[in-house]
């Protein structure tokens, strides 16, 4: 096992892989940037290092100086937790030169998987379910209505480039296409300096669901069950549960299955989520792997009683996984609200001194925060202030705790987004359990059918 | 005085855990007394260890509030040692790694205290990914102090020479 | 200094735990006294209406501290009223249950504003647990004010006579 | 379902009643002495009443007090949470006839099971194993040597009147019975000014076992399994952990069936606690029913996932219970450590304002409290501050999973029993699993195995 982790983030999941590090009984390096000096991941952790200024390039992202750190503190390994450098195939290579042990997948695997078109090619070959398309680029107009006559109106023209909603179209009968594919390929040409765009099904209104899975260095994968996070805006995720209403036993070991399976095929190691879209008829389409530890895998520890950061490091040390796929069990429902410091009605960032900050406890409660009394929300991070995870025996259990934690949480001083937690946790379709990936569109749209509580 | 006046003070007095301050100038007079149990003890003029120390793993606990005070009387410090009527200048450094004061083992050091040095003239070397870095003076001026030992690592801005610059 | 300044500090100075408080500027002189415990001692000139807003249920949250702050206010007047020079003397409900004025539906008020009573006369019934408890005067004087409904449910120590004693 | 509960209680037991209610939907109210105004049950129930000075006899005991305010607000039921009167046959039987429903046993099943001489014959009655001993007092010194023989040494002399030690011999041989009975009997008499003693069996090194039991007004009963509570001081329980290292779960299915038994034997409702003492040899002994919810329920909730408050609500409304004992399953282990605003080696009170109050979260992590920064915690009452429960795979998990949570709290401006905890969690017998009541008192007496990190 290993004698000392340096952890190559902030936060709260600095925190939570320094908890992991403690029940292991490993030491523990935090590194910090000047803005975070106070903050409770260097208070906790056995050793910290100031890497630079606040500016995230600076520091968060400097890998030299992350690297000097881990060498001058002797850390043995390196836990990057998400975002920053968490998927930064240079970073584990970085790590390998200089016998520090990543802990993560193998830098072959974050590039290939880290690659939109490699990864798809891979998975695709891998037996795993794609969105119909023109695979690459699309010269013609009439190559065009050829591919979007086989996969079937509506289609979605986007940027090769792209990114953001420019260059993209969504076309519901053929006689818009002509027009649709000049005008993509005119706001491509603009935006991004190549007119390419790609031809793809296009989902009326799809949920996001994802399987988190767990590979040790000795060939053994596991998948644990699904979560589904359909609530987002922007494609910034807001709540996420597990398991999904609409995921049955059967459909979940069929898909588990099959996950591991593709898991196999690349040689994947340590903990990754397949990211899918799921039509109205069942369907899954891949999206993409992301091969790091994510913001809401305590919905998965709490209905699995599995902790993932310690899996990971476990795994990375050289372990077997702890567990056979027969020992996976899940119990209950959970789920998770990201408080954001954030205006709950225009998603203004509202950073600043936070003066009181309480959340209830009791049954079924975990919270996951970096935040305390008397702490600042810099802004120069993600605004991100805490994690609320509820665990009950039954999603409407869930629901219920959950609004009863967020009634009763006091966070003074900054705003945030608790108030649109209680309104999205009132609404009929959400609690009917009426989810797909344009909830909140629809949802922002809605008149307020209570007036926000300004439970924080 | 405004309100926002105010305020300020006593944030900046319990700041630096004062127990009492009075002030009477041209008509406004302002008494304050703190019932703070706070152990962090503001001495003027702090020794120069005292940085590092509350940038150190916190040891025993401390409210944040104490932790936040601790280090905004560091940085103070160190603030003030740099601008203080320009008396000196502090050579921080600009990246993390190990602290060297010659090109090799056994080699005469750059520059040791007393030395005058010109702005762009060596004074370390840190070492960081099995890089030598060398740091210039960004002065001409004298050496006044080396904070750090030889082999030594070294922080993000942390504090390596004080120079006092020539006239 | 408007009143709302003078809470803003009160509730500031609390939030930074200081002991003692004073300001003299042109011709405005506030003291604020505060122990360990957080109750303010004494605040100038409170509105009397301020009592009540603070001590009703706490609708839109407010810090802990915030609410301590105000709730310590609230006594704090509440006290003063009853101590203030013998001024005005409080008389407050020693049990739980539902205010009365009269002996039965119908009847005459026991007491009306303006009304000069004796030690000892009947002030109200307060029903607790179906027993009618009939509350007593304490002192000589006139009844100035009347703070509960009739009929309206009254906890303990809530207000329910001022009482401005006679000589 | 109840409309609206009164919570007779404070701190973080009438928060805990406050969460179920919110859950259920059901209103609350909060009842206070002035020395709480503001306390966070207030703040967060529905509708409170002031029902007196600080004083517990003036104000939480005070029933008239608090059946007014029941009255005045229109609640239909009443929690009377531990402690105070949530064992008083005479506020249930005042609920009953004010129509409030009490939510515990029926009143002749509280005074039975309160009556020490009573609840033993009944228990025994229905086949509960008792400590063998003298029914009753011993008059002569002759009875009182026949008696000792038959029961076999070690035996206890205790006063009838007695408790706390006092009028209190163990006697290890035949030889020392006289001079112990007389003394014994002349320091009853001057005590307690009644000489009468009774004698018992005495246990070298016994553990407190208890058992946890709901059941409902359709003659339905379940055990929830047991609690070890063996880490006590003074008969103050400290720590508290379910499973017992010495129970197998044929011991928990015997005693189980037996304690249900005995519940249904005196029509035993709601939640309910069988204590006993367990010798070496892994014998039973009765000591006592306790009729009402524990401190130390969380730790049952976290290895069944029943949320036993809900319950209890749920049953007094006449709903049967929500499961049967084939669907009662254990996972993991749960530990709870009681924070006591005290000296961690003195045990003097520490009363007083709480500066700053953070108790970190993660997997596995609950906290059931009434604190927080900048709160005060008033002399009046008990010095509970809070209560730290940890769930893990196993119990070498949930050790390894507090200490982390004890090392990572920060209450300042008190001092609190923390360091202690910590102590006990590093002692090797504790680790070990080898406890007993008298643990605390051979711990108390080694020297520190190391120094008090004060963590908090």
């Amino acid at each position: 096992m290993f004698k000392k982790i340096l952890v190559a983030n902030r936060g709260e999941i600095a925190l939570r892989v320094i908890f992991a590090c403690r029940e292991l009984g490993i030491k523990t390096v935090a590194v910090y940037s000047e803005a975070d000096e106070n903050s409770l991941h260097v208070r906790f952790a056995d050793e910290d290092i100031c890497i630079g200024p606040a500016r995230s390039s600076d520091s968060y992202l400097n890998v030299p100086a992350i690297i000097s750190a881990a060498e001058i503190t002797g850390a043995d390994a390196l836990h990057p937790g998400y975002g920053f450098l968490s998927e930064s195939a240079y970073l584990a290579e970085v790590c390998e030169a200089c016998h520090i042990r990543f802990i993560g997948p193998d830098p072959n695997v974050i590039r290939l998987l880290g690659d939109k078109a490699k990864a798809r090619r891979a998975m695709k070959k891998a037996g795993v379910p794609m969105l119909p398309g023109s695979d690459g680029p699309v010269e013609s107009e009439e190559r065009a209505t050829k591919i979007a006559q086989q996969i079937g109106y509506p289609v979605i023209i986007k940027a090769v480039a792209g990114g953001g909603g420019r260059g993209m179209r969504i076309v519901k009968q053929p006689a818009d296409l002509p027009h649709a594919f000049k005008t993509a390929q005119r706001e491509a040409e603009s935006a991004f300096g190549v007119g390419d765009v790609y031809i793809e099904k296009y989902l009326e209104s799809p949920r996001h669901i994802e399987f988190q899975i767990l590979g040790d260095h000795h060939g053994n994968v596991v998948h644990l069950g699904e979560r589904e996070c359909s609530i987002q805006r922007r494609h910034q995720k807001l709540l996420e549960e597990s398991p999904s209403v609409a995921v049955s036993d059967k459909v979940r070991r069929k898909m588990g299955a099959l996950v591991v399976d593709a898991a196999r095929a690349v040689q994947y190691t340590n903990a990754g989520t397949f990211e899918f879209l799921m039509d109205e008829k069942g369907n899954f389409y891949f999206m993409e792997v992301n091969t790091r530890v994510q913001v809401e895998h305590p919905v998965t520890e709490m209905v699995t009683g599995i902790d993932i950061v310690k899996e990971q490091i476990r795994v990375a040390a050289g372990a077997r996984l702890g567990f056979k796929q027969s020992e996976v069990t899940f119990t209950g429902h959970a789920m998770e609200c990201r408080i954001n410091a954030e205006d709950p009605e225009t998603f203004v960032p509202s950073p600043g001194m936070i003066h009181a900050f309480s959340v209830p406890g009791g049954p079924g409660v975990r919270v996951d925060t970096a935040a305390h009394s008397e702490c600042l929300i810099s802004p120069y991070y993600d605004s991100m202030v805490a994690k609320v995870i509820v665990h009950g025996r039954d999603r409407q259990e869930s629901i219920a705790r959950m609004r009863r934690v967020l009634e009763m949480s006091v966070v003074e001083g900054i705003r945030t987004t608790i108030p649109l937690h209680l309104k999205i946790l009132n609404d009929p379709d959400f609690i009917a359990g009426r989810l797909s990936t344009h909830f909140m569109e629809r949802f922002a749209a809605k008149p307020k059918t209570q007036p926000l509580a300004e439970t924080a | 005085m405004t309100l926002d006046e105010i305020k300020q003070l006593i944030e900046f007095i319990k700041g630096h855990d004062l127990n009492e301050f009075e002030l009477e100038q041209d008509g406004v007079k302002i008494r304050i007394k703190s019932s703070s149990n706070h152990q962090v003890v503001a001495v003027p003029h702090l020794p120069a260890a005292l940085p590092i120390v509350a940038a150190a793993p916190v040891a025993a606990p401390q409210t944040p509030a104490q932790v936040a005070a601790a280090a905004a009387e560091a940085r103070a410090v160190a603030d003030q040692a740099a601008e203080d009527g320009g008396e000196l200048c502090i050579v921080k450094s600009p990246i993390v790694g190990t602290f060297y004061r010659s090109a090799e083992p056994g080699a005469e050091p750059f520059v040791s205290v007393g030395d005058t040095v010109k702005k762009g003239q060596v004074l370390c070397i840190i070492e960081a990914m099995k890089l030598m870095n060398e740091i210039d003076s960004e002065y001409d001026g004298e050496v006044t102090s080396i904070y750090i030992e030889n082999g030594q690592a070294v922080q993000y801005g942390e504090r390596l020479f004080a120079i006092k610059p020539s006239n």
